[in-house]
């Protein structure tokens, strides 16, 4: 029952943030932190039973959609909990950090509710076990993270990054949930626990790929693998606080533990190693070579980034115990020693005014604490010893030695990209403390606020004390996730030192290469610019082709069937309708053989007749009125014939309707003008085809439907009960009235609104010119 | 039985004579004689409805009748009054 | 016996709206033909009703027919009166063989204002 | 321009042209007729005075601006829902209360027929709000 208080938590302290912000003014980031910090010590209470043998799991449902088999249950295992603690960890560590990076900010309530709203979601992403409830929860997590890259809404770029990420997540969402639909039709439920079961059901199912390939692209938008990576880069414009919550910790991560988490379902096929492996290797080497020519901190963080989640990917995609373990450690990982780099660039732009590493030097004296945080952080990512950052890496350097294959590919690109982390790290962490501090290049250094150097301070030494005893982690919360994505039951635990062996090599090899990469970084940014010709096949530039080609194709759409042309309107519909009309007739087998004339008295005929001339004479007419009078004559023509078929209530409707459209009609025709035939001969005949199509076609739709019974009419229904339920022998009205009021409701309303249009376009008219 | 037959007798007399004031009407040199050849069919369909009640002996028709006599007088007169704002 | 007179009733009711529509068709100008259709229609449909009155038995079904009967010979005056006025104002051409416009000195073409309307001139 | 003879006709018709538009509307449930072509006949009786004596005096003999009656109408046709509310029977689903009057035996106030006065009073306001705005134009 908790965790609905959970999740809803968050979404209440999303909604009463702005209040808590007018009550603490700036102590309000250390007061919401305590929050997240509240929900990670819940979850830290659940390590002992998760942990336990029988991996025991919590779960919680409550129907919402019965009839479609929706509800919002949810489920704690092992890696829900590992994907919780991080998210709220950092989410403390953030809000924190926030509260005090945007003091003066004059939004910053407004930042407070979006943080909650997006952890809410997250958190919901992560425990929800009903693929719908998923995909809900995904989508919020877009919807937040549009609003917090979009944060300080008056820049252009921030609004044009906000609204790329939603657009490519959100197709991404779409995609997701079309995967999902056919998974729930394949597994029969959308419940996961049932679908654990039924695997080998789904992966032989003929819907497997397709609904493979969608949640795939789903996922790779969200983790922003390699053709939907370019959002992640531009979503850099979101203030530096969000950059570390979402974008590089906890969002990006959902798609890695979406796969994690179907693992069991759709895992282990060739399709599914080699699609993942292939974009996660691809991915990794693009972030890596785009990160060593980057100059900004954030973008070369950003890059980075996108090469870790490439590696994460990667190791699901090979999918071996070994893999998944390597995977879930370097999860851990890359969270700590990212976020904290994210937060250390933070602190720097906002003493130091800029992020640009190429004019920032010697901050160590302005900030010591910060130095030391930034170093360990750098460490931990570059895969120095002592850090978790080197045990992640031996571990993914092993799984890559025995992936099963293509081995040998794996392990290269690893290395490249490992060494890239290495310069990056040492680009971003230890090169714009160290060195002599000129003061001509970065104005005055104000002192570091207590909160911007606690989180990232933290971050470093959870991942050194991680690092020396790694059991610590390995036992509570690296095997139960571990178990429940291969499914087996699987212990096992970590040291941090493996000897010298093969591993050990090649971190040394990838700490020469990055040393290397690091000290020709500048070589690395003029190639990088040689890579211009190539800018069109990027995949921003598709995008942005693809928008404007979206747009400019709704505008000549609009242009060409909204030409504001009456004629051309009222001809497009009755062409759609003879056409269609036309081909069911057709394939009906045309007209009915019995047409027969018995009952036919001769005036009726003679009537019909008339109002046929009628007709014709409204149209032929030279003058307006005449043809106002031709038409008078024609309704009267009607009016007679629903006397003549028996229906008197009709009949005075019609002739009153008739009187008042001639009235109208003579108010309105001494402002028309006089009939001057606009239209040339070839106009002409065409409506005259089109309408005398028109016609033929609706009297074969009568002549079918005479004869046609398909359904026991109502008629008998009203009959007998209209006195008895409605007490009224008129049924027109009674029906009218009782049966069908709504609809005579809606209909006054429809009058009503008519009335006021007229009376608005003609008097606001008359008024203002 | 006599009825029946006389009441279809002046039915198709009184189809005729639709006839005969439809080809006024789109003859009708001047609008006023339009006008005149509707008048005079609005008073001819009030003939058929009664021709038809007495036809059917169903005399629930009558209602459409009163209503027919109430409101073309209406008709007219609002073309008479623009033919009137016309001339001004 | 009835049956024959309500019956000659109706039937003569039909003959004058032919009556009337014949009229409408052949006579010369505008004004002869309001007569047809005013009178001879309004008299036709008379007819009618009284055959109807004759015909049928309830109080109801009569009063109505000569509720019918009472608006019709209300309304047709005041209809082709306000036609006549409209034409005359319109200068709809008189047949040549008119002997006499007793209206056209009464009424002058540039105002289009009617002698008994303009306040000077005597109510004669 | 006005004829004299229009004028005392419009005079006179107006209250015959409301009692029947009330007598249709009254009687619509059993007999031909009904809320919509009562206000029909209502809303002509009134152009009719409009094109005799012009809209000035029209809406002074109307006494209320159409688009209050449209008000109105919709009112009263929400109203009589409102019965149903408290039986808890569909919206407009319509409830008789009938009681019986000495003389005129049983006499049932009916909430179809707040429902057809409403029709009936929107169906006048829409038709009399487009012609006097056209007219006054």
């Amino acid at each position: 029952m908790e965790i609905i208080i959970v999740i809803l938590s968050s979404f209440v302290i999303a909604f009463i943030s702005p209040l808590i912000y007018r009550i603490f003014k700036h102590l309000t980031g250390w007061v919401l932190s305590l929050v997240p910090l509240a929900l990670f010590i819940y979850f830290a209470t659940y390590l002992p039973q998760i942990c336990a043998e029988e991996c025991r799991t919590f779960a919680f449902v409550y129907h919402w959609v019965p009839s479609f088999g929706i509800d919002l249950s949810f489920y704690l295992d092992g890696i829900a909990l590992i994907f919780s603690l991080i998210i709220t960890l950092i989410g403390a560590f953030v809000v924190l950090y926030g509260g005090e990076y945007l003091r003066n900010h004059q939004h910053i309530n407004r930042f407070f509710m979006y943080i909650f709203l997006f952890m809410g979601s997250m958190i919901g992403v992560v425990l929800s076990s009903n693929l719908i409830t998923i995909f809900i929860f995904w989508e919020l997590t877009s919807f937040s993270s549009y609003l917090l890259i979009g944060f300080n809404n008056e820049r252009a770029e921030s609004r044009y990054a906000a609204l790329q990420a939603l657009l490519i997540t959100g197709i991404g969402g779409l995609a997701l949930l079309a995967g999902f639909i056919l998974l729930g039709q394949m597994g029969g439920s959308y419940e996961i626990t049932e679908l654990l079961t039924r695997g080998h059901l789904i992966r032989a199912h003929s819907f497997y790929l397709p609904a493979l390939i969608l949640i795939l692209i789903g996922a790779f938008t969200k983790s922003a693998q390699v053709p939907f990576h370019f959002w992640l880069p531009s979503a850099m414009e979101a203030p530096t606080p969000v950059s570390t919550y979402l974008h590089s910790a906890t969002m990006v991560k959902a798609g890695v533990y979406l796969l994690a988490r179907l693992n069991p379902m759709l895992g282990d096929t060739q399709a599914w190693h080699d699609i993942i492996t292939i974009a996660g290797t691809l991915t990794m080497l693009v972030g890596a070579l785009i990160a060593v020519s980057q100059t900004d901190l954030k973008k070369i963080l950003a890059y980075t980034t996108i090469s870790a989640l490439g590696m994460l990917m990667l190791l699901v995609g090979v999918g071996t115990v070994l893999a998944i373990k390597a995977a879930m450690v370097f999860l851990l990982v890359h969270s700590l020693y990212k976020g904290g780099l994210f937060m250390v660039a933070g602190a720097i732009d906002h003493s130091a005014g800029t992020r640009d590493i190429t004019r920032l030097s010697g901050l160590w004296r302005m900030m010591p604490l910060v130095t030391i945080a930034a170093a360990l952080a750098a460490f931990s990512m570059s895969g120095f010893p002592p850090l978790l950052g080197f045990v992640g890496k031996e571990l993914i350097y092993s799984a890559k030695l025995q992936a099963p294959n293509a081995s040998v590919i794996l392990l290269i690109s690893g290395i490249i990209a490992n060494a890239v982390n290495v310069a990056a790290a040492m680009m971003t962490g230890i090169r714009p403390f160290w060195g002599k501090t000129h003061h001509a290049k970065c104005k005055h250094i104000h002192k570091v606020h207590t909160a911007l150097w606690l989180g990232p301070m933290l971050m470093a030494l959870l991942g050194l004390i991680f690092g020396l005893i790694p059991n610590l982690i390995s036992m509570p919360l690296i095997s139960p996730a571990v178990s429940s994505i291969t499914g087996s039951q699987v212990v096992f635990n970590l040291q941090t030192w493996h000897g010298i062996n093969l591993v050990f090599l090649f971190s040394i090899i990838t700490f020469i290469l990055g040393l290397m990469f690091f000290f020709s970084r500048n070589r690395w940014r003029k190639i990088s610019t040689y890579l211009m010709f190539l800018k069109p096949l990027y995949p921003s530039q598709i995008y942005e082709k693809g928008l404007h080609g979206l747009l400019s194709l709704a505008k000549w759409q609009t242009k060409v069937l909204q030409n504001g042309y009456q004629r051309f309107y009222l001809i497009t519909i009755v062409c759609f309708i003879v056409l269609m009309g036309g081909i069911q007739l057709v394939r009906l087998g045309g007209l009915p053989d019995s047409i027969s004339f018995a009952g036919v008295k001769s005036f009726e005929i003679g009537l019909v007749l008339l109002m046929a001339l009628a007709a014709l004479a409204a149209i032929l007419s030279k003058k307006r009125i005449a043809a106002v009078v031709s038409l008078g004559v024609l309704g009267y023509g009607v009016a007679l014939i629903f006397v003549l078929f028996g229906a008197p209530d009709l009949a005075m409707t019609q002739i009153l309707i008739e009187t008042l459209t001639v009235i109208i009609f003579v108010l309105v025709i001494y402002h028309l003008p006089s009939f001057k035939n606009f239209s040339h001969r070839g106009v002409r005949i065409r409506d005259a085809i089109i309408s005398v199509l028109a016609g033929i076609m609706m009297t074969f739709f009568v002549l079918l439907s005479i004869n046609l019974q398909l359904a026991p009419t109502i008629s008998a229904y009203y009959d007998e009960n209209s006195v008895i339920l409605a007490h009224g022998r008129n049924i027109v009205n009674v029906i009218l009235v009782d049966f069908r009021g709504l609809d005579t409701m809606g209909e006054i309303t429809v009058l009503a609104v008519a009335a006021i249009g007229v009376f608005a376009l003609l008097k606001l008219k008359s008024k203002d010119h | 039985m006599i009825i029946e037959r006389a009441a279809y007798i002046s039915m198709v007399i009184m189809t005729i004579s639709l006839f005969i004031a439809f080809l006024r009407l789109v003859k009708g040199p001047s609008t006023p004689d339009r006008i005149v050849a509707l008048d005079l069919i609005t008073m001819l369909t009030l003939g058929m409805i009664l021709a038809y009640c007495m036809l059917t002996g169903q005399f629930v028709y009558l209602n459409t009748t009163i209503i027919l006599a109430l409101i073309t007088f209406l008709g007219t007169v609002a073309y008479a009054r623009y033919l009137e704002k016309r001339v001004l | 016996m009835i049956e024959w007179f309500v019956a000659i009733l109706l039937v003569s009711g039909a003959i004058f709206m032919l009556l009337a529509a014949v009229g409408v068709l052949r006579f010369p100008d505008l004004f002869s033909r309001m007569h047809a259709t005013t009178k001879a229609s309004s008299f036709g449909a008379g007819l009618m009703l009284l055959s109807v009155i004759l015909h049928v038995q309830e109080l109801f079904i009569i009063l109505e027919a000569m509720i019918v009967l009472i608006f019709i010979f209300l309304t047709a005056p005041v209809a082709s009166h306000m036609i006549g006025r409209a034409a005359y104002f319109l200068q709809v051409p008189l047949w040549k063989g008119t002997i006499i416009d007793e209206l056209h000195d009464r009424y002058n073409l540039h105002n289009h204002t009617l002698a008994s309307e303009s306040p000077d001139s005597a109510t004669d | 321009m006005r004829s004299l003879i229009l004028r005392t006709a419009a005079r006179q018709l107006l209250p015959i042209f409301i009692i029947i538009s009330i007598i249709i509307m009254l009687r619509g449930h059993n007999a031909p007729g009904g809320g919509f072509i009562g206000g029909l006949i209502a809303a002509s009786a009134y152009i009719l005075y409009d094109i005799a004596y012009g809209v000035v005096d029209a809406r002074r003999v109307l006494r209320m601006d159409p688009l209050y009656l449209i008000g109105l109408g919709l009112a009263c046709a929400l109203g009589s829902g409102i019965p149903s509310f408290l039986i808890d029977s569909p919206f407009t689903a319509q409830e008789w209360i009938t009681f019986t009057i000495p003389f005129y035996g049983k006499f049932a106030v009916t909430s179809p027929l707040v429902f057809d006065l409403g029709v009936y009073l929107t169906v006048i306001g829409v038709l009399l709000t487009i012609v006097f705005s056209l007219a006054e134009e």
